[in-house]
């Protein structure tokens, strides 16, 4: 009864839930999220739509709180009757949804939410949790082992915040990977959100002596902390993650972050970012952040699924869902049957030369 | 509306007011302004978390531990902050409330700062709804009995209190145990309905938002607590489509309701029976008022 | 010892960010008595003015500088004529003022963030400085730092001068004693009010373009405030001496934990510490303690 | 000098003062005597600008008196307030100082300094002392000490005799006479109807917010009304 | 026998002596007064009686048993109780509530009782309500029971304070400047009262006072005060004729 009604009104729009932090410390990556979501939606329904219809976004604050994330999937599903959802940029706010998309049978596409336990607790995995970027254990390993086997580092040292689930999570897969490899982690410091001096921490990093120092968090900490660092005197070559490409960066430390490493989700010299980017760029007067490369990668999941499954219904598009295997613009998108994680997505290392992000190559962590 | 969607909202604001209802036994109350609330949530909920996913617990009397334990560790943050005054309090137990977090962040044995996920799905609107008539009925019973008044009297003026024997230390740690306890036992309640906890859930601006809800409602009324906890908790829903404006709406009706209603919705005011029959009988009255423009003298 | 004394310096600038807020937060607490902890959301503001007066209208850094305090201190004074004097008026106890200084403080962070020409972005000051630090050996300086301390200083002792040895700030000590007494000494002390508060703004000014031009700007900075109300309280609410002292201090521990003890448990070892001073001095470092006199 | 005419004043619902009319003359001491509760510190707090009044007119020397304490001071016209309120984490000396805070003649307030301290030999010895910890009457003391410091014409006393030993209040009211010689203006108010009415020119009194009567010293003393309700001759009840 | 006795009492603030080596003895079923010109440190006392101020040096025995130092709410229990010389009542309470207040310490069940209200701590409700009205009835405070403390007359606000203090039943009243602020006709009142109080609820009073036809009408013993330390002590008569006392404290009119 609940598809019959939805039809008769809604004839010609397919309605998608968004959920993401439109306020608080993560607004800026929220609201790109949506922005882009709202422009990419315009374009396919301009060519057309997906199964002739058209594509209507309603999207939700989060705050990047869990308990608002679940009264948003609530609201979506329940009130709105979305089909599917795309987002939230966090972990914390993607895990504690999934009871409820398992009670209304409505699948997610989180984005940037890179905890392993958003898709898989417990060694099963969630019927409607997917994801289009690649997890943390993943994205540490491929920075450890580029670390140890392209920049040939002995010594590591780690700054992390010890407040943020992805930046415990990197680390912790870092030093694993690391120390795995025979390498040394000679200082792990930490910090607590909202910090914004870094000085006390650089200053044991610096007596440790690293060849390279791991980084994983946000890019405006990073821009911070990679100053202070070299007004420090520290020469280490720096490494982060898919955290800090961003032009934000470039304008806060161009020099400070030359010739860093980063393992990223997007090569950003492919010409398809290049659109996105400056249609983006141009549509909002804004740089576009790395949400908006992985958003329109799960929207291209989501309409290539819509579109094997015949009909824009929630539990057929949950099943696409599962057997997807595309390319987008992050690379190849394979959905694990047992992971719902897009396997064997291969990272892009880029290095920043002369306040550019420059491609390297593809690695992958050979674990 | 749907009803799915209502539901949750229930739920959390049950939980919600279950802390609320503690809080407000320690600020309305007793006088007490605390700034460290979610940190007792976050203690009761991962101890009842422990209770039922490590040792198998059936959730009642995990919820129960949640609430001891939250309990037992003010006992000891009472015994060393409980002597100071106003904002030193409230800074002490904002300082208690970051340090809960932070442990809980480095304690990797709860999963640290990325959280516990594949809590089971215990809480339901049915035991949030028991929980919360049994919590109103024991805080009513408190607030109304020789407890109750020496803990207002305490809020009124300390030193009168204790020149007639009132044991004030006695009396603000009973009151800040209950109302740990509350808090403890909401933390289980959430846990259980999120399925998930991470240190994040219990951050100072949750705190915040609990104190807030307690003034919001006025002080010393329990009435009040229950209705600031339904209106605050659905504002911001109510306020969703507004999206990014939405917290822009919330500060200003908080400020709005301060200023205009400086008691709070129903500061001191109790719904009760008797107290209707006489609102209704003043507001027959009410027609003239004559002018309030005043400064007070003494 | 290289370390030791890197860290020293470390610690001391970032005492003296700490102190530069914390002092415009004691500020108002000595005269209205309560924390007023929309001092954080008007700080961000301070950083905003600056940032845009670079930027947007390309003012010399002087100027700049100069006119954000200056509107910080009208958006400081109009937070208390719209949010505080009606409490004022009614005597309302000082919960409801905190509560709406919160309700302010959410309202100022997210109309930034709601602003769609604003929004969440970080935005970065136009270099105005040099970026390499001075060094002495093996230890450096950021000029920044140096700037900033030289600044928190100078603002202090002109504030010191200005309480201890003028008539306004007679005033202003006596309004903060007894507001009554104060108005029958012929004090106009609702002009001293917003004199405090256009003071508290004015240094929140300061604080945020620092703070601006040293760590970015964006809707939150204001949540480092928190810090500087533990450090006020710390020294001893409502003593300036105190909120300056306990700013350095608090400084100086955070980065000796960190750089000697552990840095994932820095909060928590200057929270103990906190607690640990108010048990034995239950009225801060600097607070004066008078037995309550019946 | 200052007229006070028909004056109503409320506390919310509170009907505080209905319609008080006084008036008084330069170099006058009048006095006004009530019960508890009656409205005298209202009428004072009403002149000196605390309270807003709904209704009515205070004149001084002719012109209106705006509703503003720190105005009213400039005036002239200074309240000693009942309850003292003095600045209790200042130094005595530095409160003196503060009662001085409109006046710029540095001289002449070192010279009535010296004047208060020779009236009150007691603050003198406590110059240093924190105002808080005085006793009551010291405190006492302290008030009228600050309220002379800036040099009134109008002084309006709310009980300065409230709390001081006999010897004390003998002092103070040989104050007053004292003030008035230095060519002030003084109303004043008290419970000590007895004494205050053998210093005063002319009284009033003042019954649940209205002024029931009026006339010279002498007069209301004698009224045997006045004598049993307030100069003590009411027999026993409880 | 001796009800309360103050030995050799020492109190000092910083360099100042505000009680120094003060002794005397308040005996039962008596009413004391306690003068002294202003800051002889009669509040001073009445703090280090009721625990308010730590005792610096000597002892404070009541009863046969030393309360020196110990919490104000403990020698509160023991049967000393005081009004304030500035009036401090729960000012937000009602007069009904400001007395039940203090008779709770005659209610007796426990927690677990009042969770659950249970008929025990119905009865014992029952009682206290019982004894609030009672007293408030004898205090002729009935009639504005239901008024908020703050706003009733000073008068009465004092007298709500003395009835407060004898909700606990105590031996001992300490009453500091009952009368201040009192025209004449109500220190009349006020003295019948106590000595009202005085034979129905048979405590002892200390007071402080500076009416003198308050404290020499119902005194039977004086205790003179001056700069911390004992100057005289006698009956009214003695009092009034010692000249020391005259020049001190009292002036010639007295
Ligand atoms: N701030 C206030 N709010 C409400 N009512 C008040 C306030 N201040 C005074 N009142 C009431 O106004 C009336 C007059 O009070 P006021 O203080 O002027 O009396 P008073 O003559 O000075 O008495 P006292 O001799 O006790 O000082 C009293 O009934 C009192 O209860
Ligand atoms: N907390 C305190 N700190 C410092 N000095 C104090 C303190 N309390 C009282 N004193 C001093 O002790 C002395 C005695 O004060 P106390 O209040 O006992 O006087 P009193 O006899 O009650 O006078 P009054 O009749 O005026 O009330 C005074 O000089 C006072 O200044
Ligand atoms: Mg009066
Ligand atoms: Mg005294």
């Amino acid at each position: 009864s609940k598809n019959e009604k939805e039809k008769t009104e809604n004839e010609n729009v397919i309605k998608v839930g968004w959920m993401g932090s439109l306020t608080g410390d993560q607004a800026v990556w929220g609201q790109c999220e949506l922005n882009a979501v709202k422009m990419i939606f315009d374009d396919i329904n301009k060519k057309g739509g997906v199964l002739g219809k058209k594509l209507e976004v309603i999207g939700y604050d989060t705050k990047g709180d869990a308990q608002e994330a679940v009264n948003v999937a609530k609201r979506l599903t329940g009130q709105d009757k979305v089909v599917a959802i795309l987002g939230p940029n966090t972990s914390g706010t993607a895990i504690p949804i999934s009871p409820v998309l398992e009670q209304a049978k409505v699948a997610d596409i989180a984005t940037v939410a890179t905890n392993p336990k958003v898709t898989v607790v417990d060694g099963k995995v969630k019927p409607y949790n997917f994801r289009v970027c690649f997890i943390d254990p993943y994205q540490g390993a491929v920075a450890a082992g580029f670390a140890a086997d392209e920049l040939k580092a002995k010594n590591a040292a780690i700054l992390y915040d010890v407040s943020d689930d992805y930046s415990q999570g990197l680390s912790e897969f870092f030093e694993e990977t690391f120390v795995k490899k025979g390498g040394k982690i000679v200082a792990k410091e930490a910090f607590k959100t909202g910090d914004v001096d870094f000085r006390p921490q650089l200053s044991k990093i610096k007596s440790a002596n690293p060849d390279v120092i791991f980084m994983p968090f946000v890019y405006k900490e990073v821009a911070l902390s990679s100053n202070q660092a070299r007004e420090l005197g520290i020469t280490a070559t720096l490494m982060g993650g898919d955290t800090w490409p961003s032009e934000q960066l470039i304008t806060m430390a161009k020099d400070a972050v030359e010739g860093s490493y980063i393992v990223n989700q997007v090569n950003y010299d492919d010409p398809d970012v290049q659109d996105l980017k400056n249609e983006y760029k141009e549509k909002y007067n804004k740089n576009m952040e790395i949400n908006g490369y992985l958003v329109h990668d799960a929207i291209m999941m989501l309409v290539d699924a819509m579109e094997r499954a015949g009909e824009a219904d929630s539990e057929k598009i949950a099943k696409a869902l599962e057997t997807t295997d595309i390319v987008g613009i992050t690379g190849k998108i394979k959905v694990g049957k047992d992971t719902h994680n897009p396997e064997g997505k291969e990272a892009a290392i880029v290095k920043l030369v002369n306040g550019e992000y420059v491609f390297q190559k593809k690695y992958s962590a050979a674990q | 509306m749907d009803m799915y969607y209502i539901e949750g909202i229930l739920i959390l604001s049950g939980i919600n007011l279950m802390t609320v209802l503690g809080l407000s036994l320690l600020t309305g109350f007793t006088g007490m302004f605390s700034f460290g609330h979610a940190g007792f949530m976050a203690i009761g909920g991962y101890a009842t978390a422990m209770m039922t996913v490590k040792y198998g617990w059936p959730f009642i009397p995990a919820l129960l531990i949640g609430g001891l334990s939250a309990a037992v560790v003010s006992i000891f943050i009472g015994r060393l902050t409980l002597n100071l005054k106003g904002d030193y309090f409230c800074i002490a137990t904002l300082g208690f409330g970051e340090a809960v977090r932070l442990i809980l962040d480095n304690v990797q044995y709860f999963g640290g700062a990325r959280g516990w996920p594949g809590i089971p799905n215990y809480t339901n609107l049915t035991n949030v709804l028991v929980i919360n008539i049994i919590g109103i009925f024991l805080l009513a019973n408190l607030i109304r009995s020789k407890y109750g008044r020496n803990m207002i009297a305490i809020r009124e003026e300390e030193l009168a209190s204790q020149t007639v024997g009132i044991n004030v230390f006695k009396y603000k740690l009973i009151s800040l145990m209950i109302s740990a306890a509350y808090a403890g036992i909401a933390g289980g309640l959430m846990g259980h309905y999120m399925t998930f906890l991470q240190p994040k859930m219990f951050s100072l601006v949750k705190s915040t938002e609990l104190t807030i809800i307690v003034i919001f409602g006025g002080l010393g009324s329990i009435s009040g607590s229950v209705l600031g906890t339904l209106i605050l908790t659905a504002l911001p829903e109510i306020l969703r489509a507004f999206s990014s404006w939405r917290l822009v709406f919330y500060g200003l009706a908080v400020i709005v309701i301060m200023i205009t209603r400086p008691e709070g919705l129903m500061g001191g005011y109790e719904f009760t029976p008797s107290s209707m029959k006489k609102l209704f009988s003043r507001i027959g009255k009410h027609k003239k008022n004559p002018a309030e423009d005043t400064e007070g003298g003494k | 010892m290289t370390q030791f004394l890197q860290q020293l310096i470390n610690g001391l600038s970032i005492g003296s960010v700490y102190a530069l807020m914390a002092v415009g937060y004691s500020l108002v607490y000595s005269i209205m008595k309560f924390s007023n902890f929309a001092h954080g959301g008007v700080i961000m503001f301070g950083a905003y003015f600056g940032y845009f007066f670079l930027t947007k209208y390309n003012l010399p850094f002087a100027l700049a500088f100069l006119f954000a305090a200056l509107c910080t201190a009208i958006v400081a004074v109009i937070i208390e004529r719209t949010a505080y004097k009606p409490l004022r008026d009614r005597k309302a106890p000082f919960l409801y003022f905190i509560i709406c200084a919160m309700g302010a403080s959410i309202f100022m962070e997210n109309i930034i963030i709601a602003i769609p020409s604003i929004g969440p972005t970080f935005r970065t000051y136009p270099p105005v400085l040099d970026k390499t630090p001075f060094t002495l050996g093996s230890i450096s300086i950021g000029r920044l730092d140096a700037l900033m301390f030289v600044i928190s200083a100078i603002c202090l002792l002109l504030l010191v001068y200005l309480i201890d040895h003028t008539k306004i700030g007679k005033a202003i000590q006596a309004t903060s004693y007894n507001i009554k007494a104060s108005a029958l000494m012929g004090i106009n002390t609702d002009f001293i009010i917003i004199a405090i508060f256009a003071l508290g703004g004015f240094f929140a000014g300061i604080a945020g373009v620092l703070f601006g031009m040293k760590y970015t700007v964006y809707p939150q900075i204001g949540v480092i405030t928190n810090k500087s109300f533990i450090a006020a309280v710390f020294g001893g609410l409502g003593s300036l001496p105190g909120a300056v002292i306990g700013s350095v201090l608090l400084g100086i521990i955070e980065t000796f934990t960190s750089g000697y003890i552990s840095s994932q448990y820095r909060d928590l070892i200057a929270f103990v510490l906190l607690i640990g001073v108010l048990v034995v001095k239950p009225s801060g470092l600097m607070g004066k303690t008078t037995e309550d006199k019946a | 000098m200052l007229k006070v005419d028909n004056l109503h004043v409320y506390y919310g619902g509170i009907h505080a003062l209905k319609g008080v009319s006084i008036d008084i003359n330069s170099g006058e001491i009048v006095t006004i005597i009530g019960a508890n509760g009656a409205g005298k510190s209202t009428l004072l707090n009403a002149v000196s600008g605390f309270l807003k009044y709904k209704e009515g007119k205070i004149t001084y020397k002719g012109e209106n008196l705006p509703s503003n304490p720190s105005k009213v001071v400039k005036d002239g016209i200074c309240q000693v307030p009942e309850g003292r309120l003095v600045f209790a984490n200042l130094s005595v000396k530095d409160n003196l100082y503060l009662g001085a805070y409109l006046r710029n003649d540095n001289k002449k307030i070192k010279e009535d300094l010296e004047k208060v301290y020779t009236l009150f030999p007691r603050l003198k010895e406590r110059e240093n002392q924190i105002a808080g910890t005085l006793s009551g009457g010291e405190q006492q003391m302290l008030a009228m000490g600050r309220g002379l410091m800036s040099n009134p014409d109008l002084m309006l006393l709310d009980e300065p005799s409230l709390g001081l030993a006999p010897l004390l209040v003998q002092t103070v009211f040989d104050i007053i006479v004292d003030i008035r010689k230095m060519g002030k203006t003084i109303l004043l108010v008290e419970q000590n109807a007895y004494k205050a009415l053998s210093v005063a020119d002319r009284a009033y009194v003042l019954e649940q917010g209205k002024i029931t009567m009026k006339g010279s010293a002498k007069e209301i003393a004698e009224n045997p009304n006045i004598k049993s309700a307030y100069l003590g001759t009411a027999k026993q009840k409880i | 026998m001796a009800m309360l006795e103050f030995k050799n009492v020492t109190k000092r603030f910083g360099g100042l002596t505000a009680v120094g080596n003060v002794d005397f003895t308040v005996d039962d079923d008596n009413i004391v007064g306690l003068i002294g010109p202003n800051g002889a440190g009669k509040t001073t006392i009445f703090n280090l009686i009721t625990g308010v101020y730590k005792v610096t040096e000597g002892n404070i025995i009541f009863q046969g048993n030393e309360i020196t130092n110990k919490e104000p709410y403990l020698i509160a229990q023991c049967g000393i109780t005081r009004t304030f010389q500035n009036i401090r009542l729960f000012k937000k309470l009602t007069v009904y509530e400001n007395v039940l207040t203090a008779c709770h310490y005659n209610g007796n069940y426990n927690i677990v009782e009042t969770f659950l209200r249970l008929p025990k701590c119905r009865k014992e409700e029952r009682k206290l309500k019982g004894q609030t009205e009672e007293l408030l009835e004898i205090m002729g405070l009935m009639d504005r029971k239901e008024m908020i403390a703050d706003n009733l007359p000073y008068g009465l606000q004092r007298r709500l304070e003395i009835a407060r203090a004898l909700a606990l039943n105590p031996q001992l009243l300490l009453l500091d400047e009952p009368a201040a602020g009192m025209n004449p006709d109500e220190t009349e009142q006020l003295m019948s009262l106590i000595s009202y109080i005085r034979e129905k609820f048979g405590v002892s009073v200390l007071i402080i006072d500076h009416h003198m036809d308050l404290v020499m009408g119902i005194c039977e013993k004086i205790v003179v005060l001056n700069f911390g330390c004992k100057l005289a002590e006698g009956t009214p008569s003695e009092i009034q004729g010692n000249s020391k006392v005259v020049e001190a404290y009292l002036g010639v009119e007295g």
